[in-house]
């Protein structure tokens, strides 16, 4: 019953995968070249001289910051409606009504919300338009620069409000589960609202909350439509600079491309595995 | 079943690493070029694939209404218009093709680009012989310098031109004198840091032709002309590209953002240009801000100017893949392209497309289609530049190989460095 | 306080949901809206209508709603009995398989994409509508083979074995039991295959070769072009659709909480 | 009517040391409604999913009317097995729900309409047919379950524990209904409980399972009254047991020298042999001096009384005994006040040998 399904996503995603490493290895057939070779990694080295090695690092370090950054600013956005919006209810279920309209965030392709946040926010944006017409600004450049900054800040806003309502809807999704009443288990015991908060609530969505931020998290590391329409020239982040690499037009800078995405997946990969083998633990002690 | 599944896993595995390709049941053979009354009848009932960029909805409806509904009814051709986000994609495409042996292909022409096309001709994936071949190839000036290079790169008889455009400002004239514009690079530096913040160019780079377009221009002027840029001297290169960064280096303070952020195209520098975030956009048509104004882009107060100099144009042309689907359509096509009365259309800003002529109007022999040609120039208007300063600005583009040289010469020295 | 925490969730979500709509909507309706204009000199329906009436725009209309449906079909088709063994079957390598159902959820899309693309064209599916369905899976089945298997794990089979001495044959369970059992979760399921095939750019654009123009690759084409108008109209087709889903099966569901895919 | 019986039955599963039931062998004769007891684990469930056809035993045999049905699939089995929770299908209301035996029957529409408002009639939910199961009481969702159980007139019908999620009063109602509804239908039951006042009140016949064997079998009387086996007195809530050694009808324990039941009962020419007596604590009747003319008097310190209502219980100390004998009194019948010492006496008639095991 499985073997569809397997079929298509681990054979075509496999053979996929192996396909990409191909290519990173410089296998190149149309331009007739056949070699493998690690020539392509060696480049994104620092100190290699090569284009790629001036960028490699920088951009490395750019998505770790954009996707840490959207990440945990989301988690803590999330987390932080569930403890002082519904933190005080006996139960913290979602007031009705709420889910649903969470829901129709989800409607919003990321791509189709980075639009929206750079209409809002660019220093053209319809925000700056009020500040101007509230006379708080004069020019467009008195605006704070939020798109296109080089800090990645509207790549950073784009995904942070996206993924907030969905985090949430896995932490109201997971309270929702928890048939046994916890929090009036502990309030009878003596734990204050805080202590109930800190030793019950918290610990109950907490597997929930680090599965949803490792999903946002390997999202936003290799993600391409946002960084693309939201970030600067430099530093890019790893996806835009593979397909640049695989785009530009000297075919042989492909390989380079190739093993750029190949690394992303890898880290992620690496991310994934180490926050598997965290929760892992944490969960074995509760049998 | 598992076991199944997993020798299905194992063959598709296989496959991504053959390089059989998969049988394909061979086309007709196609009609000779010389036959073209038999090109037509072939290409009757046909659909013919054009891949091109589908960024600006106003290009998009020109090429619709126009060629569309011509090819269907002249010809009983279907154009299906492939939108890409950028030509690049059609690159992709045709190299897996030829990498998995896939003939018929997907694509049966392109509206391509010098990078492109270089990348085509690389690879070996272009149909050749048939450019002067078209009836309509004797309106082309097939010994203009200009047309014959594309980029720089040889067009041969692998591309034929469909119009031609050359590197221009915009301003805003109700924002700025006409008297005030900068008529040089040398000019602009001084405006730009008069003016702080308020002018930037397009990133160079893959895609950004335009950008790398305006370097080149700064390139041309420092070094005095441009006649010595159009074949490739490393030496050369190497003399003057230090002069080229420090230019650009001391403009870039005075920059939009201080340049640390450069829009990526051409609709991204309109939108800043008609937000008033800058004073300047950039523009590759011949009817200057007209096309523009019309789609609704730019303010109607819009016009467009250029530098006494260095102005770079050239043609841009189709060009058809080897494993073309449907050949005989996608030459018809490019034949309709050059039909005068569609290149007169082209240019009217109210149509959409805005681009040049890619016929010299002096090869037209039909009185009525060259009158025709003439008035559609005249009808320009206002936001164009006058055609005049146009061509005493006009020079042609750089050899190729200094295209990526400029391009990444400029991350490194301009955009990251110092 | 805590009223007041409240309404400002109420606030958020209510922003985040039509603050997006409001911009596109003027936008879309607002041509030559520049700068310090607070709003549009003038709104009109005509670029929305323009845009609605090209026969582009309903081509890729119509062509996204039958990726979505399909692949809807297909995912549950393929995730359903998926789910059912990894819940119920004893199954060897169980950890292995949910891994590898796993890797797409993280493995970003752009380290595949293109060997993808080759691999498509060597089976002669590149380019294709179901080629471009079958891509499509990829990122889909992974959801929904989890949610699934995530309600499917709190089904009660008694059901079932119920129906069995009751003296319903092996068929007659699954049609008049097993099957209406699952369709909240199938519901789920679903919505959440027409969501991520419906936003989904990059394989539409790699798979499709652009012979499958879905709006996403429509919008990602105008991306570049810049006009605002055509942009934001095009935004607002995109939205609406998933909208009205996610309306429909709310209501359909009633109250708890779903999560959809973080795509 | 169908006589339902098992043989030799068996179920061990794979990499599990002990059987869960042991060559098992009961017979329930026709319109028999017999309770299996037992404590938890015991198998009592697994049994009926073995009689349903949801489990197949590793050997043996169960037969309706002396005809195997182990080739039978649950679905052809006529064995309806009722769970604990009443499994109504939410989507389907409670006439649809009755009527589903049927509907998988291909029964004609119209007698299936008819069956079931005469089911409903049985159960007494007449007028609930278009209700559906969330909006029930979990006695009438039970009530519910039965008459879907029932509509196909099954052979056998099988309880598992069908009272234990519901609250004292509805449970009493519900088992009297069940009890008079598998009367009038006389249909063959088998009923699992653990609740012992259940099985003694509803049953023909109660058999006694503990670790997958019958450990009992009988009128409710009889093996209330004589377990036969250690454990199963243990059971059936009987904590005094006297070690000695039994010659004739004359048991020599610790605590002297005891007399068994009728001397017609005895057996005096085996030879002397250990043996264990249990009594029940209601049989031991209490008394503040000696009695002069009864046998199998004891003296006792009393260390514990409590007061339960309808009965007073005790727990004495007897010189000889390892364990503290435990006395059931009824109120009315009870010495009050009661000294510190007290005089027990265990009726002969009381005694039974029961076996170890």
């Amino acid at each position: 019953m499985l073997a569809p399904a397997l079929v298509i996503v681990g054979g075509l995603f496999g053979a996929s995968l192996w396909y990409s490493v191909l290519k990173s290895l410089g296998y190149l057939p149309f331009i007739g070249q056949f070699q493998i070779t690690l020539e392509a990694y060696r480049n994104l080295l620092p100190g290699s001289g090569t284009p790629a090695s001036r960028e490699f690092l920088p951009a490395l370090g750019f998505t770790l910051w954009v996707s840490g950054a959207a990440t945990l600013l989301a988690a803590a956005g999330a987390l932080g409606v569930v403890v002082v919006g519904l933190g005080r209810t006996r139960a913290p279920h979602a007031p009705r009504g709420i889910v649903p309209l969470l829901n129709l965030t989800l409607a919003f392709p990321h791509l189709v919300w980075a639009v929206a946040i750079a209409l809002l926010l660019a220093q053209s944006g319809v925000l700056a338009r009020v500040l101007f017409q509230l006379g708080l600004i004069a020019t467009p450049a008195d605006f704070p620069v939020l798109i296109r900054d080089p800090y990645g800040i509207g790549i950073i806003i784009s995904y942070t409000t996206k993924l907030i309502p969905f985090l949430l809807l896995m932490l109201l999704a997971t309270l929702h589960a928890q048939t046994d009443d916890y929090a009036a288990a502990a309030a009878t015991l003596g734990a204050s609202r805080w202590q109930t908060l800190r030793y019950v609530t918290l610990p109950l969505v907490l597997p929930a909350l680090t599965a949803g931020m490792l999903l946002g998290f390997a999202f936003v590391f290799g993600a391409y439509e946002v960084p693309a329409l939201l970030g600067v020239q430099f530093p890019r982040m790893l996806a835009v600079l593979a397909l640049d690499f695989f785009r530009n037009a000297d075919l042989r800078s492909r390989a380079e491309g190739m093993a750029i995405s190949v690394l992303t997946g890898a880290i992620v990969l690496l991310v994934a595995a180490v926050a598997y083998a965290l929760t892992a633990r944490r969960t074995a002690g509760h049998g | 079943m598992y076991q199944r599944s997993l020798l299905l896993l194992l063959c598709l595995m296989l496959a991504a690493c053959s390089n059989t390709p998969a049988p394909l049941a061979p086309l007709p053979a196609p009609a000779p070029l010389d036959d073209w009354e038999r090109i037509v009848a072939d290409a009757r009932g046909q659909t013919v694939n054009w891949y091109m960029w589908g960024g600006s909805e106003s290009i998009n409806s020109y090429v619709d209404q126009f060629y569309g509904t011509a090819l269907q009814e002249r010809y009983g051709i279907t154009l299906n218009r492939v939108p890409v986000s950028d030509a690049v994609l059609a690159v992709d495409q045709l190299l897996s093709e030829k990498e998995a042996g896939i003939d018929p292909g997907s694509i049966d022409l392109i509206w391509i680009n010098g990078e492109n096309f270089a990348s085509l001709k690389q690879a070996d994936m272009l149909y050749g012989g048939w450019n002067q071949k078209l009836p309509n190839s004797v309106l082309v000036d097939y010994t203009n310098p200009a047309l014959i290079y594309d980029f720089g790169v040889p067009i041969e008889t692998f591309e034929s031109p469909w119009s031609s455009a050359q590197f221009q400002f915009i301003y805003d004239s109700a924002r700025t004198d006409p008297a005030d514009l900068p008529r040089s690079y040398a000019a602009l530096l001084e405006y730009a840091c008069a003016n702080q913040g308020r002018f930037t160019y397009i990133a160079p780079g893959p895609g950004a032709f335009q950008g790398t377009r305006f370097v080149k221009g700064a390139l041309f002027e420092l070094s005095g002309g441009a006649e010595q840029w159009r074949n490739f001297d490393q030496a050369q290169w190497e003399q003057w590209s230090p002069q080229l960064w420090a230019y650009l280096n001391e403009l870039k303070p005075c920059l939009w953002r201080t340049g640390s952020a450069y829009p990526a195209t051409e609709y991204e520098l309109h939108g800043l240009f008609a937000n008033r975030e800058v004073d300047y956009s950039i523009t590759q048509s011949v009817t200057g801000a007209g096309a523009l104004i019309a789609e609704g882009a730019v303010p109607e107060t819009a016009r467009a100017f250029v530098f006494n100099d260095y102005m770079i144009g050239d043609y841009n042309y189709v060009a058809i893949p080897r494993n073309a689907p449907n050949r005989a359509a996608a030459l018809v096509l490019a034949n309709l392209l050059l039909e005068p009365e569609f290149q007169a259309a082209q240019i009217l800003p109210e149509n959409g497309f805005g681009l040049g002529y890619g016929i010299d109007v002096r090869k037209v022999t039909d009185e009525q289609d060259r009158a025709t040609l003439e008035a559609a120039m005249d009808r320009l208007g206002a936001p164009a530049t006058p055609p005049a300063e146009l061509l005493a600005a006009l020079v042609p583009d750089a050899a190729p190989e200094y295209q990526s040289l400029i391009e990444e010469g400029w991350r490194e020295n301009v955009l990251i460095g110092n | 306080m805590q009223r007041g925490a409240v309404g400002c969730i109420w606030l958020y979500a209510l922003a985040s949901v039509l603050l997006p709509l409001g911009l596109f909507g003027l936008h879309a309706l607002g041509p030559r809206w520049f700068f310090p204009a607070l709003l549009p000199d003038s709104l009109s329906l005509e670029p929305l209508l323009a845009l609605i009436g090209n026969p582009r725009t309903q081509a890729a209309l119509g062509l996204s709603a039958q990726v979505a449906l399909l692949v809807t079909g297909l995912a549950v088709l393929i995730g359903y009995p998926a789910a059912r063994a990894l819940t119920f079957a004893p199954l060897v390598g169980r950890g292995v398989i949910l891994a590898v159902l796993f890797l797409p959820t993280v493995i970003p899309p752009i380290a595949i994409g293109i060997g993808l693309n080759s691999l498509m064209l060597q089976l002669g599916l590149a380019g294709t509508l179901i080629g471009v369905c079958i891509v499509h899976l990829i990122p889909v089945l992974p959801y929904v083979i989890l949610t699934l298997s995530s309600m499917l794990s709190r089904y009660d089979r008694h059901y079932e074995e119920q129906a069995q001495v009751l003296g319903a044959g092996a068929w007659q369970v699954w049609w008049l039991v097993t099957l209406p059992m699952s369709l909240p979760a199938l519901a789920v399921a679903a919505l959440f295959a027409f969501l991520i095939s419906w936003s989904e750019y990059l394989f539409t654009a790699l798979i499709g070769g652009g012979r499958v123009i879905t709006l996403p690759v429509l919008l990602f084409a105008l991306v570049a072009g810049g006009n605002p108008t055509t942009l934001a109209g095009v935004a607002l087709l995109i939205v609406a659709v998933p909208m009205l889903a996610i309306l429909l099966a709310s209501r359909l569901l009633g109250g708890g909480p779903q999560v959809v895919g973080v795509r | 009517m169908t006589t339902l019986t098992m043989h030799n039955l068996t179920l061990r599963y794979p990499r599990q040391a002990t059987a869960t039931l042991a060559d098992l062998s009961l017979a329930v004769a026709s319109g028999e409604l017999v309770v299996l007891l037992g404590t938890s684990g015991s198998g009592k469930s697994t049994l009926l999913r073995l009689i349903a056809g949801l489990l197949e035993p590793t050997a043996g045999d169960i037969r309706f009317d002396g005809q195997s049905v182990r080739a039978l699939p649950a679905h052809r089995r006529e064995a309806v097995l009722m769970f604990q929770k009443a499994y109504l299908f939410p989507f389907l209301s409670v006439a649809d729900n009755i009527r589903f035996g049927l509907r998988v029957r291909g029964v004609a529409r119209e007698q299936q309409r008819i069956a079931v408002q005469q089911m409903l009639a049985l159960v007494e939910l007449e007028g609930l047919e278009c209700r559906f199961p969330a909006q029930l009481s979990g006695g009438q969702q039970q009530r519910v379950a039965l008459a879907r159980a029932l509509v196909t007139q099954p052979r056998v019908l099988l309880l598992d524990e069908p009272f234990s999620s519901l609250d004292t009063s509805v449970r009493r109602s519900l088992q009297a209904a069940v009890r008079r509804i598998q009367r009038e239908t006389g249909v063959t039951t088998v009923l699992v409980t653990h609740d012992l006042e259940e099985a003694l009140s509803m049953a023909d016949r109660v058999a006694l399972l503990l670790d997958g064997r019958i450990a009992a079998y009988g009128t409710p009387q009889q093996v209330y009254t004589r377990p036969p086996t250690l454990a199963a007195a243990r059971f059936l809530g009987i904590t005094t047991f006297v070690a000695g050694t039994l010659h004739g009808c004359q048991l020599t324990t610790a605590a002297g020298v005891w007399v068994l039941g009728a001397a017609s009962a005895c057996a005096p020419a085996e030879p002397p042999r250990p043996a264990v007596v249990a009594i029940r604590p209601e049989q031991i009747t209490l008394h503040p001096t000696r009695p002069a003319d009864l046998p199998n008097c004891v003296l006792g310190q009393v260390q514990e009384q409590s007061y339960r209502g309808d009965v007073i219980e005790y727990l004495l100390k007897v010189a000889g005994l390892p364990e503290a004998v435990r006395v059931r009194r009824p109120t009315s019948d009870a010495p009050d006040p009661i000294g510190p010492e007290v005089w027990l006496h265990l009726p002969p008639a009381a005694l039974w040998e029961v076996r170890a095991g």
